[in-house]
């Protein structure tokens, strides 16, 4: 139980997908502007982590290991993961319609955003149960959350502040993820691995 | 007869901003006048490089942005960050590295932001924290406080002007000989080591209650929040909020295994407990607008530093607490809105 | 609250508010002073935010002093007003009026003739308590009365709230600094308060009455205490509220007092109280003591600009440079001329304008007194603005929101809450215009409101068109049918000019114009 | 190796069906993206983007086929609106589809009108009234002022003005 619990803080706090692994940085600045938006996000991204990191150990281990197939590893994550994605495209297009159509491209793109595949891959590496699998898995979406619900309220405020011209946008958004960076860099050492 | 026309209220009762931040500075001079006596005159130094750094970087992207320079330059909040920073460095810093800490917490984290009220994170947090990640070694080099040994020799004001200006000491001086780790990060290395509290509090670096010299700088600082708070300059919330949110874990975990966690009056009087608590966490451009808000913005430094102090990699964690706080900020105000009058009960 | 306690003990601070320097200079200097009536009345018609009166007399008539000289139309809050002395009107027409952005309202000019004749139409009441509720509300209609704490809403009608008031609190707080006109009135006159106030427990039918006085006004709390000893009607008690600003605002002062809010939206009586000024209240007494509407008011003139402060008994129309005349005239400090208060009243531009029943003080400031000329600065989230505002709202947060402008946000923050009170702007050492942009802010949501109104009837109209329009189709390609199949059943027309026909009705399609 | 083929075929086809499964079970909520957009336009009806009507024009930019900011009458409160709900940046007003100006409202002229009746089916909002052979007039409270009803008319006696009613309400509020 214990190491589940240390799993998931590491991987949330310690070793964040976003700022130490610089993984998904692509929604998180596209995704971001808005709260309500970045929450959306935030859910779709978490979900499909989880189940990809719980279906993709499950295939590996009770399928492609067997089987003797490793090397179809890749490609059958990849089934899954756009699985993931699209059971999750369907579900916000239908229930909520407005979400789907700010977050557009972005809901699809999870598909190739490297944090997932990422998760998936080095679970196979890591991960000696079924359940650590799934702890990584959420301890990737709560990391990745946490960092683009922060954000996008950072963000949300920016929009108020007298930025200088050249650096409004994209510009402060990268200067403020560098800060936010700097700040988890006081969680270096809380776990050790 | 022609009569002035001005707009409701016709009255303005509150002290001006360039007030309230000459009182923090006012108010910062125990700390100053404590962190001398222990540690000698090298914080004046950096406090000296801050303050022109800072002035000038300021002055410099004012007149970039075609902003009036004298008005903001004369509201003395880019000497307080400055003067701020400088308090957290240690005395003996060579100048290039105060230099870069300056220029990153008035350049980057305040006017990149839009300036005095815009800045999302504390200026000499996010300063520090920078030089805390560029230069480790020279962030952990604090020379011995006055007392440790009988027979101690300060270092000579030539001796630190050298270090300052090149970063080297002459070479008949050995740095090691008058530097030190600082109380916790001795703390923290030797409980590595599987010491005790007990073995380590009679070490030589050790007072009555905390870090030698540490607990009256501390001392001194709170003095000089206390009068900020008596002018109301700062409200109890935030300093309350992080004190409970960093002793109470403190104390739990003290009851439960005092041999490997050091005391609550420990971390009360150790390291930037202080100075966080009356001066870095009450900037209130960075912190919740609330006051709940402000209470959990509290707690949450007093927690994060508690974390990092206890569990972390670095010795104090009050920078890297500020600045993962000042994140929540937005979040923390959009759930800690006071009620309105007339709306629900 | 209901136990009928008088108690000296003030109540205690809220968390909200200011505490102000009181500068009551004109109300120690002495007594009320009765202004003879000026060579010229300017009466306006528009004397609330309610509908202008409707004018009842011509240029040349000889008018009374009480004579009625317009009526208050049936709707829209309007009231009626009286001639204030004898005289000959002079005029009926466009004035420049205090409170309509420098513009003008129309007023009946009168030449007063200083014989003070009394119109005949209004006499005493000798027992005011034996009339019925609504006859009292007629009445009071019927002189004119406006709550002349500053709403100006009509008394009658806030005394018409329908059953279960609890409690009458008649509102003697001037919180505001240098206003002492209600302070004055209560000295010199509480027994007449008193009288007024019993007429109104019996016209709200209610067994409870609160005189809200200010810690610091110990002359009026002994006054008042006084005449509810002789008085001996233990339905009247006095409640001391603490020297803060904004204490005599109604919500904040129910609030202090009951400790009840009164919903956005809501009236007093859903709390089941009525607020009234002790102005108000002694208006009423001298209508039912002594047949005289309301055609006089008490005016503090104060400030460093003026000669010699003092609380003035004026009548209603009498312009503003001869109020100063009669209050020791202009200094040569005089910098600002303001109505009302320092945080709430508004600069007048000149001194021609007429006393309306709205005018509670008349500050002549000097450079001094004024806003002092100060550099605004950029908010940094200090919070003493949101720790001082009475309708607990974030006027930091607000403000941010007000640049955008962000007028969804600044609904539901609250924006339409602001009292306008000015503690925000007093607070801020920033100095921050915060009221003035709340005012701007409110004005920019209302006209946002307006075009989103207009909008959706646009769409509603065009749908109804649309409906009208496919109707319309429809009834045409039944009506074309009816005609293809009554000429195809008489069999008088050949076949290929049936098909054509036809061809002509299948192509019709609904939605098609042409 | 076929067996693994095979395994990853049958693993696709399950996902597969699960996902169809899934699309048709899933309920849609009521209100569509074409409905909020709708709801921030004017209601002009005026057909200046370029779109035959408000919600033609909800519709395409919903189907990314419009920018936000081609809506002259709604000027820069629609294109805010608009950015907001679709949280994209707000731009300036694409002035090709026409300046934002001051509310204005059609007047006709009643000395010159015939009474032809033809601006009674170019309003969009029935605004006009009139019949054949009777002078005609519009309604000023519910004219958007769309300007579609200058065209129709074939003696040229409709002009705009700018709309002072809402002023009015404005000085009386």
């Amino acid at each position: 139980m214990t190491d589940l619990v240390l799993i998931i803080i590491a991987t949330v706090l310690v070793n964040n997908l976003v700022l130490t692994k610089f993984l998904g940085l692509c929604p998180l600045l596209g995704a971001s502007t808005k709260f309500e938006t970045a929450v959306g996000m935030s859910l779709a991204t978490t979900f499909v982590l989880t189940l990809a990191a719980a279906g993709s150990y499950l295939v590996d281990r009770y399928v492609l290991v067997p089987l003797d197939i490793e090397y179809l590893r890749l490609i059958s994550f990849i089934v899954i993961i756009a699985a993931a994605v699209q059971f999750t495209d369907t579900v916000m297009r239908r229930s909520s319609p407005m979400l789907h159509q700010v977050l557009g491209l972005f809901v699809p793109l999870i598909t190739t955003n490297c944090a997932v595949l990422g998760i998936a891959l080095l679970n196979v590496q890591r991960s000696v149960s079924f359940l650590q699998a799934v702890a990584y898995g959420i301890g990737g979406g709560l990391g990745f959350s946490l960092v683009m619900v922060l954000f996008s309220g950072v963000r949300e405020r920016l929009d108020f502040a007298d930025v200088p011209t050249p650096f409004r946008g994209t510009a402060i958004a990268l200067v403020t993820a560098g800060m936010m960076a700097l700040g988890f860099i006081g969680f270096t050492g809380l776990v050790q691995e | 007869m022609k009569f002035a026309n001005n707009a409701a209220p016709h009255w303005r009762g509150a002290e001006s901003v360039p007030v309230l931040m000459r009182q923090v500075l006012y108010a910062l001079v125990p700390a100053l006048i404590g962190l001398v006596w222990f540690f000698g005159s090298g914080i004046i130094l950096n406090i000296l490089v801050a303050a022109v750094v800072a002035l000038g970087c300021e002055a410099l992207v004012l007149r970039i942005r075609k902003r009036p320079v004298g008005l903001f330059i004369s509201d003395y909040s880019a000497l307080v960050t400055a003067v701020l920073l400088a308090m957290s460095l240690p005395p003996l810093t060579p100048w290039w590295v105060t230099a870069t800490g300056t220029v990153f917490a008035i350049v980057f984290a305040k006017h990149l932001y839009g300036g005095l009220g815009h800045n999302v994170f504390n200026p000499a947090m996010a300063g520090y924290a920078v030089l805390l990640v560029s230069f480790p070694e020279d962030m952990a080099a604090w020379p011995l406080p006055r007392g440790v040994a009988p027979d101690q020799q300060a270092l000579s004001l030539l001796t630190v002007l050298q270090y300052w200006a090149t970063g080297a000491m002459p070479i008949d001086v050995s740095v090691d000989a008058f530097t030190a780790a600082t109380p916790l990060n001795s703390v923290k290395g030797q409980l590595g080591m599987m010491r005790t509290m007990q073995e380590i509090v009679g070490g030589p670096l050790f007072g009555n209650i905390a870090g030698r010299g540490w607990e009256w700088i501390n001392t001194a600082t709170a003095l000089g929040g206390g009068w900020l708070l008596y002018r109301r300059i700062i409200r109890w919330q935030i300093p309350t909020a992080m004190l409970i949110g960093l002793l109470v874990p403190a104390l739990v975990l003290y009851i439960v295994d005092p041999a490997t966690h050091p005391s609550p009056a420990f971390h009360l009087l150790s390291g930037g407990t202080m100075l966080g608590v009356f001066f870095i966490a009450t900037d209130p451009v960075s912190a919740a607008a609330s006051n709940r808000g402000r209470l959990i913005y509290g707690l949450g430094i007093g927690i994060i530093t508690y974390v990092v102090r206890n569990w972390g990699a670095y010795p104090d964690g009050i920078a890297f607490a500020v600045l993962l706080m000042n994140l929540a900020v937005p979040l923390i105000d959009r759930y800690t809105r006071p009620r309105i009058y007339g709306h629900g009960t | 609250m209901s136990n009928g306690r008088t108690s000296n003990q003030a109540l205690p601070l809220p968390a909200w508010g200011v505490r102000l320097e009181s500068r009551k200079i004109a109300a120690e200097t002495g007594p009320i002073n009765k202004m003879p009536p000026p060579g010229e009345l300017i009466v306006a018609l528009k004397q609330n935010v309610g509908v202008p009166a409707e004018p009842i007399v011509q240029p040349g008539d000889r008018v009374l002093k009480g004579q009625p000289i317009a009526t208050a139309p049936r709707w829209g809050l309007g009231v009626a007003v009286h001639a204030p002395t004898s005289g000959t009107v002079t005029a009926l027409e466009e004035r420049p009026i205090p409170g309509a952005g420098g513009g003008t309202g129309e007023s009946v000019v009168i030449e007063p003739d200083s014989k003070e004749e009394r119109y005949a139409g209004y006499v005493a009441q000798p027992n005011p308590l034996g009339l019925s509720p609504p006859q009292i509300r007629n009445d009071i209609t019927e002189a004119g009365i406006v709550g002349l704490g500053g709403a100006l809403f009509p008394t009658a009608t806030k005394l018409n709230p329908g059953s279960g008031i609890q409690a009458l609190i008649l509102n003697g707080v001037e919180c505001e600094p240098y206003i002492s006109a209600d302070n004055a009135l209560l000295i010199e006159r509480s027994d007449q308060v008193l009288l007024g106030a019993a007429v109104m427990l019996r016209a709200l039918d209610c067994d409870e009455c609160l005189v809200a006085v200010k810690a610091d006004m110990a002359e009026a709390r002994a006054a008042v205490q006084e005449a509810i000893d002789a008085l001996g009607d233990d339905r009247i008690s006095m409640v001391v509220v603490p020297a803060f600003y904004p204490a005599g605002g109604e919500r904040q002062l129910i609030e202090l007092i009951t400790g009840k809010e009164v919903q956005a939206g809501g009236l007093p009586w859903d709390v089941g109280v009525v607020c009234q000024n002790v102005g108000t209240v002694a208006a009423v007494a001298k209508f039912f003591g002594a047949g005289e509407p309301l055609i006089s008011r008490i005016v503090t003139v104060t400030g460093n600009g003026v000669g010699a402060p003092a609380n003035v008994e004026v009548m209603i129309g009498t312009p503003i440079g001869d109020l100063v005349e009669f209050a020791g005239g202009y200094t040569d400090a005089a910098a600002g001329l303001v109505m009302g208060g320092p945080m709430m009243g508004f600069s007048l531009p000149h001194d021609q304008l007429p006393v309306t029943k709205a005018t509670n003080c008349i500050l002549v400031a000097d450079q001094a007194e004024l806003d002092p000329s100060v550099r605004e600065m950029p908010c940094i989230r200090c919070g003493e603005c949101a720790r001082a505002c009475p309708a607990t709202l974030m006027p930091q947060q607000l403000l941010a929101l007000a640049r955008g402008p962000d007028y969804a946000a600044l609904e539901s923050q609250g924006l339409q809450d602001c009292i306008e009170c000015g503690c925000c702007d007093y607070v801020c050492p920033s100095y921050i215009p915060l009221t003035s942009r709340f005012i701007e802010a409110k004005q920019g949501l209302w006209e946002n409101h307006l075009v989103a109104q207009r909008s959706e009837r646009a769409l509603h109209r065009y749908e109804a068109r649309g409906k009208r329009l496919e109707r319309r189709e429809r009834d045409r390609s039944n009506e074309l049918q009816r005609q293809v199949d009554e000429i195809g059943a008489a069999g008088e027309i050949d076949a290929e000019a049936l098909r054509q026909l036809k061809q002509r009705v299948k192509s019709k399609k609904p939605g098609d114009n042409t | 190796m076929v067996a693994g083929l095979l395994l990853l075929a049958l693993l696709t086809g399950l996902l597969g069906l699960v996902l169809v499964v899934s699309a048709r079970r899933i309920p849609a909520d009521a209100i569509t993206v074409v409905d909020r957009l709708d709801s921030v336009l004017p209601h002009t009806q005026c057909g200046r983007c370029g779109y035959s009507g408000c919600r033609p024009y909800a519709a395409a930019i919903a189907a990314g086929e419009a920018d936000i900011n081609q809506c002259p009458p709604g000027g820069d409160e629609v294109i805010v609106a608009l950015s907001q709900l679709l949280g994209r940046p707000a731009k300036a007003l694409d002035e090709s589809f026409g300046l934002a100006g001051p509310p204005i409202v059609a007047v006709v002229d009643e000395d010159i009108c015939i009474g032809c009746a033809r601006c009674l089916d170019a309003c969009p909002v029935d605004a006009i009234l009139g019949a054949a052979k009777f002078s005609h007039t519009v309604i000023e409270n519910e004219c958007t002022g769309c300007e579609l009803c200058i065209p129709a008319c074939p003696v040229d006696c409709i002009t705009v003005t700018e709309n002072t009613s809402q002023l009015d309400a404005r000085a009386a509020h």
